[in-house]
């Protein structure tokens, strides 16, 4: 049975989401117990491919039974768990499902009315992060690509309001990214004749000092990069995450934009080789003058933003300032730092998002002036926001701080000391923000223990977000304490060759 | 040297957690949670004491947790400067959690159960930067260090402690993060290894330049050690209760400055490397000594009794790092040996100013006239207090600064035996003039010594045991000395 | 058979010019509407049956395209007749003589 | 073989295309832009059935100047916004074109290294493409290539690209669809009353009662036919969407909701994907990989060639089935904004 | 010059593909954004159906309607099956990111009662 795993990670939500389409219509309660049962199933099998993956190697699966032909190379549509992806596919179906506990009663309050097919499209937008993630073949790659797109344009129109001109915006420029992705496709595969990744990395060599070529990994790039708000297109996001419902934010910030970087990443690393990389210098360098620029400039928005959710989201576009830079630095430290901040930031985010809705849940809104007392309102999930910034900042022992620890070391291998710069100012700009909420929550308000003081009433989210909160916090430190066991098992070894020594 | 696998760093490590734990859950009964702490402290002194002997034979404990990345661990090493280090502080968390019962209770502050957990946070981080093996770990504890210590240095929650903290995390933060990263990330990219190693580790780097960049990157990065431009917050953090302030000044913070610094001079560096590279030591030298003299200038012109105290705290680290930056084995032994002395000293100051001003709530020289006949015990520790600070016998500063001035005279920086000649005059210069005026001057408003009073035992019984410090170590010296030479005779193998 | 075939398909085509002028030139809607509609529907026919007799020996083929007719025949002056009716609705005058 | 384009009927075609995109972008009125968008699309499935790729075209006749266009106009129809206003922001506009042209001319610079139109040698024909034309009917007896290809070798995309027509179809249902209870609670105002309703005809009501029985034949023979004769599912499902699209233009929503009512719209929509994904689900516990028909042999009918050529069958009628409810569904949500009472 | 017309439907591709991504982006009129989105879609799809295109193909139907005869003897004579199939997904992809992108429109210009962008950021500002 464990060759059909990998499949079954997929087939978990899409199932999931079909099933719940049904009971929306016979039980709406039923939706989302499917759809977090799909959930389990995945992530179940995403983590044992984890361990497959660390002993065995990499695991190929055919789909509809059709592999390698002699001289035809793959005919039909693989899907491949390697060292490079097995680690996301954990990570992503594992957040999703607790993201899918953590929202019901989000979706129940927000969404009133309006939820029937929230846990659908949830769970096929999971279908499509998984699908991006897991696929072996750059053409299904694209249509993993629209699923995800189009599900999470419908759940940030679900914050009605200015949602919809947001999530029209988004809509705008996540077409362009996968149009241009698509473009991309289509020049590889005029040059190299097959879809199969493997296969075109294969013949890429062969095709030599190709225009086409070129000219298709930057459109490809370009896509990613529309797609996962890196700087030059960074517009649509603020606005989608700030006013899209908190439910749809808290799968769509940790996920989206990760997955994104994972199939640049993807492309960069095995469809293209970082030798190809390293012979393009001009592009390499300009990615990572972008990726310092998209740093500074999320900071510095950051540090002008009064509402919670809007500074999270320009910390999710500084984070993915780093991992673009991690990548193209395209030595050893900095790729290792990139695939563990891809892992390391998603768990981030999500536990930032989390945490932001349990205290959007109880206060309603998320102005950093509304904070006030807020730590002794609901103690147990400002420990969890707190820590959860420390990892943001990169404090040890969490796991933040041991990416930006490759980041940095990969930066001074080659020697991009802007990329140092901007990294070690966006910690400090997030260290100044943490101390200034811990400040307004903390210290703005007559301390109740005082005597004389008036008392303030605890308030703490329900349990059912309250957990998974802590839950994902605490992932944040063992992940950090077990980060060099991954590095050494696994993420060494999907580095090429090339770098491996 | 041979090396022991032993558990027990750890162990002494996690005490003070544990102790932390306890003091949470126990919030409600305040004894019970105190004796937790002085149960915790004595277990803590009971296993430092036990590893002295074979530290003294020159053995170290070793104790690898986790790796963390390649090649550099969570990894603790016991050897004779750490021990020295963890059992000052031990031994001063007694007498500071004494005399913060008698000062905390009595006024009836808030959030007791807070300021002892962190407090006792502070202590096992301290401790653990004394112990950690590398400079990641050292790393790591230093921030908890710096994170722990927030909610003392802003206890009061009033403007001014938040405008004190936030002063206090931007100095520690901005330059741990933005200076002391980066350079041990660079010293790692290079040599792919952070331990403390008797060499030091960039002995094979051969650009000077990369070399000075580092040493002045770690210099300030470690700001917790107050060289000067980056000394601004240690003022800055007199908003905190006394205690607190025992606490930052003798006790954890600005001695685990001192001590990074030392390790990496040593661990990092290595002293053949800062003494064969002049230009290095010349840079240390030079930076500790201005600091020391221009902060003994200042501290003469401040009238608040801490601030001043404040100030000669600054230069009195910069005597340990002068001493270490001589780098000659007589010069780090006097160095090591400065830690404990000064320890003693400058907590015996500061809790004498706490009970001053718990006494007659007066805070600036100008108004102390006269007070010693009212409360002479709490004076006279005052006297011993600077005596010690100042250098002078029967203290054990006496003995720490002697070494210090052998040191100078037998390193290539001479120039260093004049620095430390004047800015002893200059300590004497601060603080004999408050303990004359204390004594016989005449009193400027007597109406607030009518109703001041002895203070209360819980605050005059740590005066005693650490004034009794200073002078003991005068006289039983040679234990310490012992274990600062180990140090120095392991780090300075020709 | 041939030759039938295309002399039919060159007078569809004829048609078809003579209804895009009329599309173009008429004074008014309903007139421009009543030569599309017209001659739209007759020049395709034509064209249509002159394909049949290009290929004469598929009976397959010229049912389809029989069909295809059919349905053009219906659908075609439906189409011209709801949109003259929506014009009619939505207000547009006829033209008249005296109108200028 | 020539250096001249090989279609030289396509060059006009290929002009005239951009010509209409260029009008279709520059009409004021946005009702004749939609029109015209349809032309353009029309003008495309031409070029490509030019091309040899008649299912290609047959699709996007469908699809693009047939659905999308009643998409586009029954949005404006219960809107009412005919006529875009002029605009300012030139400069921007200028920016913008000198970006793309910059575009332009860097994909434009690839073009030399192309191989040519219509070399039957270029990588793309020849490596593997032709697999499946000489494997085809071994495999699974079906002569339309596109057909097995499209349901057999490569399945898996064409259960997403089904799960993208279910995705749209949920997305656009939980955008627009507003129920009575929320209307009363301050929605915005009911679409505007309609200018003309089609309806009112009877020319019209006759005319496509009479039609809609023919195109349903036609689509189902679609469907069925698909491994021998262009089309499929798709083509099949859009064609059976569009002939209650019709009705509903014709006559009314509420007759059309009458015989389909939202529950069972969108349960077949769902419906049509699980039967796809429950087919390659039969083909795991047959012991295959996912979606591997050949291991269906021993429930259907045949040897595994058949088998294949059985469950492709199968998964076309999945996606008939989810296409054709998601277009109507699609379609009542765009043209009733959602309220499922009355509009185009 | 050559190569220019014998690719010349890379020419049209870019072509289209330069109209859409324009109107995409500098468009202030949402419809048209829509419209401008399916023009770069059915550029990209014209693109690789001419990748795929073969001289003098027959479609690739493998029946003696079409004249085929199987077992298929000249490959070369069959049009290229793979590129179509790719191109039916996206045709599909694109009809339904049009559809929701409608959608939307019609939301936004019920609150706003335009489809003017600039109006409806003013709006909304206030």
């Amino acid at each position: 049975m464990t060759e059909q795993l990998p499949t079954i990670i997929i087939l978990g939500p899409l199932l999931g989401a079909t099933l719940a389409a049904f009971a929306a219509w016979f039980r709406p309660r039923l939706s989302q117990p499917l759809v977090v049962l799909g959930l389990v199933i995945s992530s179940a099998a995403a983590l044992k491919l984890v361990f497959i993956v660390a002993d065995a190697g990499a695991q190929e699966y055919w789909l509809g039974g059709w592999s390698r032909e002699q001289g035809y190379g793959v005919v039909g549509i693989q899907i491949t768990v390697d060292y490079l992806n097995t680690l996301l596919l954990a990570a992503v179906s594992g957040i999703a499902l607790l993201t899918s506990v953590y929202t019901r009663r989000l979706v129940d309050t927000e969404l009133a009315g309006r939820q029937r097919y929230f846990y659908a499209l949830f769970s096929l937008l999971v279908t499509g992060l998984l699908g991006i993630t897991i696929t072996g073949d750059i053409f299904n790659l694209y249509v993993f690509m629209e699923i995800a797109a189009l599900s999470s344009y419908a759940l940030i129109a679900y914050g009605k309001g200015r949602a919809y001109m947001a999530a029209f915006n988004y809509l705008i420029m996540g077409t362009m990214g996968a149009c241009l992705y698509l473009l991309g496709v289509g020049f590889i595969f005029a040059k190299s004749g097959t879809l199969n990744i493997d296969d075109v990395s294969a013949s890429i060599p062969a095709l030599g000092q190709s225009q086409a070529l070129f000219v298709g990994f930057v459109l490809i790039l370009l896509g990613a990069w529309a797609k996962m708000a890196f700087f030059p297109f960074h517009g649509w996001l603020p606005n989608a995450y700030v006013h899209g419902p908190t439910a749809s934010t808290a799968i769509l910030a940790p996920l989206a934009t990760k997955v994104a970087i994972y199939a640049m990443l993807r492309i960069m690393v095995t469809v293209y080789s970082i030798k190809y990389i390293n012979s393009s210098p001009g592009i390499q360098s300009l990615a990572l003058y972008l990726s310092s620029l998209a740093i500074v400039v999320a900071s510095f928005f950051s540090l002008t933003q009064i509402n919670l959710k809007k500074l999270a989201s320009y910390f999710v576009l500084s984070e993915i300032g780093y991992m673009v830079g991690g990548a193209w630095l395209a030595n050893k430290p900095g790729l290792t730092g990139a695939m563990v901040h891809v892992v390391a930031d998603a768990a981030m985010t999500s536990a930032l998002f989390m945490a932001i809705g349990c205290i959007v849940y109880r206060l309603g809104q998320a102005q950093l002036d509304d904070l006030k007392g807020v730590f002794f309102k609901m103690p147990v999930t400002m420990a969890a926001f707190v820590v959860t910034m420390a990892a943001l900042i990169g404090v040890p022992p969490t796991c933040g701080f041991f990416s930006k620890w490759y980041l940095i070391e990969g930066a001074a291998k080659a020697d991009a000391w802007h990329f140092v710069a901007a990294l070690l100012l966006s910690s400090l700009v997030k260290a100044i923000i943490l101390f200034r909420i811990v400040e307004i929550g903390y210290n703005r308000v007559p301390h109740p223990a005082i005597k004389g003081n008036p008392a303030i009433p605890r308030n703490e989210a329900p349990l059912s977000m309250l957990i998974p909160t802590v839950a994902m916090t605490l992932g944040l430190i063992v992940l950090g304490l077990g980060t060099s066991t991954l590095v050494n098992t696994i993420i060494s070894k999907a580095l090429p060759a090339a770098l491996a020594q | 040297m041979e090396s022991i696998e032993s558990f027990t760093p750890v162990w002494i490590i996690l005490t003070s957690s544990v102790a932390a734990l306890l003091i949470a859950l126990l919030g409600r009964w305040p004894n019970v949670r105190e004796s937790c702490i002085f149960a915790a402290a004595a277990i803590k002194l009971g296993l430092l004491l036990s590893l002295v002997p074979d530290v003294l034979k020159g053995k170290l404990y070793e104790f690898e947790v986790m790796e963390l990345i390649p090649d550099v661990g969570l990894a603790f090493k016991v050897d004779a400067l750490g021990l020295l280090f963890a059992l000052v502080s031990v031994s001063l968390w007694i007498p500071t959690t004494i005399f913060s019962m008698g000062f905390l209770r009595p006024l009836k502050r808030h959030a007791q159960t807070r300021f002892f957990f962190f407090f006792a946070i502070a202590i096992s981080s301290a401790v653990g930067v004394a112990f950690s093996a590398n400079l990641l770990t050292l790393f790591i504890f230093y921030e908890v260090l710096s994170l722990s210590t927030y909610p003392l240095v802003t206890h009061h929650q009033d403007d001014d402690a938040i405008k004190g903290g936030r002063k206090y995390l931007t100095y520690l933060l901005g330059t741990s993060v933005a200076l002391a990263l980066p350079a041990m990330i660079i010293v790692y990219e290079r040599t792919g290894n952070l331990n403390f190693t008797n060499g030091g580790v960039l002995a094979d780097v051969t650009s000077t330049t990369l070399l000075v960049v580092l040493l002045v990157m770690f210099l300030f990065g470690f700001a917790k050690a107050g060289l000067m431009p980056f000394h601004a917050w240690l003022p800055g953090a007199m908003v905190a209760p006394a205690p607190v302030s025992a606490l930052l000044h003798a006790v954890a913070v600005v001695k685990v400055g001192v001590f990074s610094i030392i390790r990496v001079l040593t661990g990092i560096f290595g002293v053949d490397l800062l003494a064969k590279t002049p230009s290095l030591s010349t840079i240390v030298c030079v930076l500790a000594a201005i600091t020391l003299i221009v902060a003994s200038l200042i501290a003469l012109t401040q009238d608040n009794i801490k601030s001043r105290l404040a100030y000669s705290t600054i230069g009195q680290l910069s005597y340990i790092i002068l001493g270490v930056g001589l780098a000659t084995k007589i010069g780090i032994a006097g160095a090591a040996l400065h830690i404990p002395m000064h320890a003693f000293g400058k907590i015996t100051l500061f809790l004498c100013a706490g009970a001053i001003y718990q006494a007659c709530g007066a805070k600036c020289i100008s108004e102390i006239h006269g007070i010693g006949h009212k409360f002479p015990m709490t004076m006279t520790a005052f006297f011993i207090g600077s005596l010690c600070v100042i250098g002078l016998p029967p203290t054990g500063g006496f003995i720490s600064k002697w070494y210090l001035l052998n040191g100078s005279l037998d390193s290539a920086q001479q120039w260093a035996f004049a620095v430390f000649l004047t800015s002893s005059l200059l300590n004497a210069a601060y603080f004999l003039p408050i303990v004359y005026k204390a004594f016989f001057a005449k009193p400027t408003d007597t109406a607030r010594l009518e109703k001041a009073k002895e203070p209360p035992p819980m605050t005059v019984v740590p005066l005693f045991i650490t004034s009794a410090g200073c002078l003991l170590l005068f006289f039983f010296s040679d234990k310490l000395f012992k274990l600062a030479d180990t140090f120095a005779k392991m780090y300075t193998v020709q | 058979m041939h030759f039938l075939g295309y002399i039919l398909i060159s007078t569809g085509l004829v048609f078809f010019l003579g209804t895009t002028i009329g599309l173009l030139r008429f004074p008014d809607f309903y007139t421009r509407m009543h030569a599309a509609g017209k001659g739209d529907t007759l020049s395709t026919v034509m064209i249509l049956i002159g394909c049949i007799c290009l290929v004469p020996m598929s009976l397959l083929l010229a049912i389809k395209i029989l069909l295809i007719i059919n349905f053009i025949f219906i659908g075609s002056p439906t189409a011209t007749h709801a949109m003259m009716d929506a014009g009619n609705k939505a207000g547009a005058t006829p033209w008249r003589k005296d109108s200028k | 073989m020539s250096t001249l384009p090989i279609w030289q009927f396509d060059v006009l075609l290929l002009i005239l295309v951009v010509l209409f995109a260029v009008v279709a972008l520059s009409i004021r009125n946005l009702m004749g832009a939609a029109v015209v968008f349809g032309a353009y699309s029309f003008m495309m499935c031409l070029i490509w059935a030019g091309m040899g790729a008649v299912d290609v075209a047959f699709t996007e006749a469908a699809v693009g100047a047939g659905v999308s266009t009643v998409f586009v106009v029954s949005t404006l129809y219960n809107t009412g916004a005919t006529v875009q206003p002029r605009t300012g922001g030139l400069a921007f506009k200028l920016f913008i074109g000198v970006v793309v042209t910059i575009a332009g001319a860097f994909l434009l610079s690839a073009l030399p290294d192309f191989p040519e139109w219509g070399a039957s040698d270029s990588p793309v024909n020849a490596k593997v493409a032709p697999y499946y034309i000489l494997n085809t009917i071994a495999d699974s007896h079906v002569p339309n290539v596109v057909t097995s290809v499209l349901a057999d070798y490569r399945g898996f995309d064409t259960l997403l690209e089904t799960t993208v027509v279910f995705i749209a179809c949920i997305a656009i249902y939980s955008i627009l669809r507003v129920d009575k209870a929320k209307l009363e609670a301050g929605e915005p105002a009911a679409a505007p009353v309609p200018r003309y309703d089609p309806g009112d005809s009877l020319i019209v009501r006759q005319a496509s009662r009479f039609m809609v029985p023919f195109m349903q034949l036609f689509a189902l023979y679609v469907i069925a036919h698909g491994h021998y004769s262009p089309g499929g599912g798709f083509q099949g499902g859009v064609i059976l969407g569009a002939s209650l699209i019709l009705l509903a233009i014709s006559f009314d929503l509420k007759s059309l909701l009458r015989q389909w009512s939202e529950k069972t719209l969108m349960l077949l929509v769902a419906a049509g994907v699980f039967l796809y994904a429950a087919v390659g689900l039969a083909c795991m516990f047959m012991g295959g990989n996912y979606l591997d028909y050949g291991f269906l042999d021993s429930i259907l009918p045949g040897e595994q060639d058949m088998a294949r050529s059985h469950g492709i069958l199968l998964v076309e009628i999945g996606v008939g089935i989810t296409v054709m409810f998601s277009m109507i569904a699609i379609h009542i949500n765009l043209a009733s904004n959602g309220r499922f009472d009355r509009g185009l | 010059m050559e190569k220019l017309i014998a690719n010349f439907n890379y020419v049209i591709v870019v072509i289209l593909m330069m109209i859409g991504l324009w109107s995409m982006l500098a468009q202030k009129n949402l419809i048209k954004k829509c419209i401008g989105m399916a023009i770069f879609q059915t550029g990209i799809i014209l693109f690789f159906i001419s990748i795929g295109a073969k001289d003098n193909a027959l479609i690739p139907i493998l029946t003696e309607a079409a004249n085929h005869t199987y077992p298929v003897s000249d490959v070369s004579k069959v049009a290229n099956p793979l590129t179509q199939i790719l191109m039916l997904t996206a045709i599909v992809v694109g009809v339904a990111t049009l559809g929701v992108a409608l959608a939307l429109a019609q939301k936004i210009y019920q609150q706003h009662s335009s489809f003017d962008e600039d109006e409806i950021l003013e709006n909304e500002r206030k």
